[in-house]
């Protein structure tokens, strides 16, 4: 009772004393967790982009005939046993005709001469929503232009590679900032914990030369180490919830909006992230003074 | 852990003692020393004589290179890492260089030694005063240790070295800065507590803290005991004139 | 002389006897010069990546009949009088048709009947390539199609509008990774210099204190930046430039690296580089020891 | 730069200099003092009375709140930042805490004065090694200063007081540390010293270093000079007998 009363007024002081080398510390943790979740946060809804983005990379496998329903059943269970399709949907002759007339909008009177069947039936192949699939999209274009009674299959090949090429730049550069940032941000931590230590080193040979346990000793340090990192983090985060919504604000027009669905971490995660920087920063301080325990 | 080898009213007991710091300066070789519950030994010799690492050995900030320390009944080379709180509890000491925190008031840094054994407030405070009073501090209580003479900051270490009343007080050179005035009254004040049964230890070159006194002074010469000065195991001296009041001797 | 002679040795002695901090400083440099580099990388070839991708997104302005020569410089001065135009391409009735049979490969025997001039003639207009320009794109066309004999301005509006929130949003991802990066560097290399000053200040107090000149304590502390800052910055260019190798051999497909023409810094742009990190460490350190200075 | 208000054989004038700490620690109070160059004069008075508050406005380590305080020809109060230097020069301390770079050797330590002023590096060693041999150091010439004992460090704070053969040497409490025969030594280095020119003023609570001399003695109390004990202001006193052999006086 009487210990843990001593080691509380023990932290409150080290809090109140130290305080410059305090908030330097919650700093370094604020921004060690606002790089950390920035970069999480970029990650978990870089897939729900490309989702929106992808709507475009269906492919079009051109058949040489309409295909009857026995057939359909045929095309449909070969092509969606990869985990790749996400759904195919058949066009008949006329369904492609009436499009190419929506496409030509006020010019559709130019197709008056033309028969309603002049445009092949086709299956349009929609890939599942995801960047890897993309990668593999000129192999499965092979695969199903061996299919029998397929003419061609047409994709927006260019348009694939470069997205994807593109898509995979992204990805690197979020990999290597990320990367970056998480060295950087060790390295900072790591930097403070001895900056601190430094400065405190006295005191703690000093208080293991009057007879303190090891408790006395270590206990404010887990009990600060704590607090800043509960405090750094939730500080961190909201940082991160600001910037945020200053993004979405930068996209608030009425159509991108809806194009990306960028949405913010829920709550277990926010939870478990100012769990995860408590644990740590509790358990960096904790440790730092094993060292100087051997005195 | 605790080993009772040597008989009750031994309190220090160092036998064939040597200590050597890396790569070879034999700081202390081959000592063997017993000093005796309630005594108070005085320590000379010349400056690197070893003094302060003997000092440094009971109190286990170093261990012995060679031969067996025994303090207060713990075997230092053998007491492991997480008991020496209970051996420190037991020592107060004044260092050399006086350990004090720079940043820290007085009062603070002398309510350390006391705070880590959970004596409750009011009694440390009432403590530190009492100490600072007699050491002619008062003054200086809520004063930060960096702003202090260095006068006063080795008065501070020693108020620290002795306010939890231990059983032993090591004192490594206590008036090396310190006036013939205020040398006084840390003598009274080491008197005071040898009067309470403390065994005391004091590192000095200041031989007019010895030479009226007939406490045994023990005097090093490059890390060994040269010949003792007075073999005097008697424990009953407080009743005997024991320092000097004023080391100004009238010879001017 | 005499005086460069004790300052060099000065300076030699300084980094020997703290290599450790050294060492430290050093990587926090290179760090830097990394982090900072290959954001600045990032940048500079942001543009022509989208360079690469824009391609698909000319205006189509379909005309209600052929323009003759004088209406075409007509429509060409009105036009090109915009910054964000590159160029112009006048596609006829025929031109159109052909590209039709060719999109329509092996079906084009689908087109017999129809007259050769059933798709009308148009412009097709090309932005400059830039991401500014994608942003006006929506106003004008409605200003293309004010212009008489227009009938209708075409453009992959919701590709382009996806593909602009899409280049807007990585464009916020890198500003705030490089806020957030520079932020931290900066952080850390201040850290950095306050932890080597503590470790150095009693030194210079003493120096002081005999009796040196403030140029034979300044001096081997501004050698000392500027040598760090070199080393530094040069293994940080050089790190990036392994990054760069690693990744360009990550898009070594046939394809991709020819869409993307990724390029490292010229010379000019490393050494200025060099030359600034150098500077700027040189400084740091040279001004660092004003406080003590005034002892 | 420099204002020769004095007369040419005063190397250290103080004016009515006060020094107050803030907020309101009354270190040095009115206090108006000559000394003539060549001279040697003893500072005591009690712990605290502001014995190295005066060394250190004479070593322009502080400024005076009040007064003027001119040393070897500078107005330490308008001497710039950039020509502090200047002064130091001509200025050896040996300071109260001894201000050693812990993990430089010995000998670093003390080049470190000589260094500064682009001494040659033979110089530099025959003259470390002729100091550290005075003082009885020379085995710990390569030696990092931590790992040496208070009074060596005392020594080797000394040895680069004096390493550049100043014209003024302050030494605060030269000798708290050291044994009668190392102090010996010590005064025998200020007394070649004092021989050579030097002026020199020793902050001390050793009576035994001037007790039997006929130096100025001043003494110091609550920041201000209590009733000189001499003041003799004769310059050739260099024949006289000055300090005392040995501390130990035939008492015991
Ligand atoms: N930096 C400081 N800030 C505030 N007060 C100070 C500072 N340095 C010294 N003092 C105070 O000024 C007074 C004189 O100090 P000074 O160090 O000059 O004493 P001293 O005569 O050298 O004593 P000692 O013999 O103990 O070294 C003391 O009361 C001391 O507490
Ligand atoms: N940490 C250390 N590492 C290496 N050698 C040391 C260390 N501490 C002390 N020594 C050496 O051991 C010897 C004894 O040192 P000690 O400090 O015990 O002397 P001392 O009697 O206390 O001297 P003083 O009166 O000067 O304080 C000296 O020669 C010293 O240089
Ligand atoms: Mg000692
Ligand atoms: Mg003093």
């Amino acid at each position: 009772m009487r210990f843990l009363a001593v080691v509380l007024r023990h932290t409150c002081r080290n809090l109140l004393f130290t305080w410059k080398s305090q908030i330097m510390t919650l700093f370094t943790v604020s921004l060690s967790v606002l790089i950390f979740s920035f970069f999480y946060l970029i990650y978990s809804n870089a897939l729900h982009i490309s989702d929106d983005l992808d709507d475009d990379l269906r492919l079009i496998v051109y058949l040489d005939e309409e295909p009857g329903l026995a057939l359909k059943e045929e095309y449909q269970r070969k092509i969606l046993k990869f985990d790749q399709v996400d759904r195919i949907e058949f066009i008949s002759s006329q369904q492609a005709f009436k499009r190419f007339e929506q496409q030509l909008g006020d010019n559709r009177d130019v197709l008056s001469g033309v028969p309603a069947d002049f445009l092949p039936s086709s299956i349009e192949v929609y890939p599942v929503r995801s960047l890897d699939s993309l990668s593999r999209i000129k192999r499965f274009s092979d695969y199903l232009s061996t299919l029998p009674g397929v003419l061609k299959v047409q994709y927006g090949k260019e348009w694939i590679e470069r997205f994807y090429a593109f898509v995979q730049l992204m990805r690197v550069v979020v990999i290597l900032s990320g990367t970056l940032l998480i060295m950087t941000t060790t390295f900072m931590v790591a930097h403070t914990i001895r900056l601190t230590l430094l400065a405190r080193q006295q005191e703690l040979e000093l208080l293991r030369l009057v007879g303190a346990t090891n408790n006395y000793i270590r206990m404010p340090f887990l009990l600060e180490g704590a607090f800043l990192g509960f405090l750094g983090a939730s500080c961190g985060i909201a940082a991160l919830l600001l910037l945020f919504n200053w993004i979405k604000l930068q996209f608030a027009g009425p159509t991108t909006l809806t194009l990306l669905p960028f949405t913010f971490f829920s709550w277990p995660i926010i939870l478990s992230i100012i769990g995860i920087a408590t644990l740590l920063c509790a358990a960096g301080s904790f440790s730092t003074t094993r060292r100087i325990l051997q005195l | 852990m605790s080993q009772e080898t040597a008989p009750p009213d031994v309190i220090i007991d160092l036998i064939k003692v040597s200590k050597v710091y890396p790569p070879d300066v034999h700081a202390i070789s081959d000592i063997s020393l017993t000093v005796n519950r309630g005594e108070i030994v005085f320590l000379t010799g010349m400056s690197g004589a070893g003094k302060t690492t003997l000092l440094r050995l009971i109190s286990r900030m170093e261990k012995p290179t060679k031969g067996m320390v025994d303090v207060a009944g713990f075997d230092i080379a053998k007491l492991p890492q997480r008991n020496i709180h209970l051996l420190r509890r037991k020592i107060g000491m004044a260092y050399q260089d006086f350990k004090l925190l720079p940043n820290r008031t007085v009062a603070d840094n002398i309510a350390i030694a006391m705070e880590v054994v959970y004596r409750p407030k009011s009694f440390i405070e009432k403590r530190t005063r009492e100490l600072l009073d007699q050491l002619d501090l008062v003054r200086k209580y809520a004063t930060r240790a960096e702003e202090l003479s260095r006068g006063e900051q080795q008065r501070v270490s020693i108020a620290r070295a002795v306010a939890n009343s231990p059983e032993i007080v090591l004192a490594d050179e206590p008036t090396g800065n310190l006036d013939a005035e205020t040398t006084d009254r840390v003598v009274n004040l080491f008197h005071q507590l040898h009067r309470q049964g403390t065994t005391i230890l004091i590192a000095t070159h200041d031989k007019s803290l010895y030479q009226q006194t007939n406490h045994r002074v023990i005097e090093l010469r490059f890390g060994r005991i040269r010949a003792p000065h007075a073999e005097s195991f008697e424990q009953n001296d407080e009743e005997k004139p024991t320092f000097p009041a004023l080391a100004s001797a009238p010879e001017a």
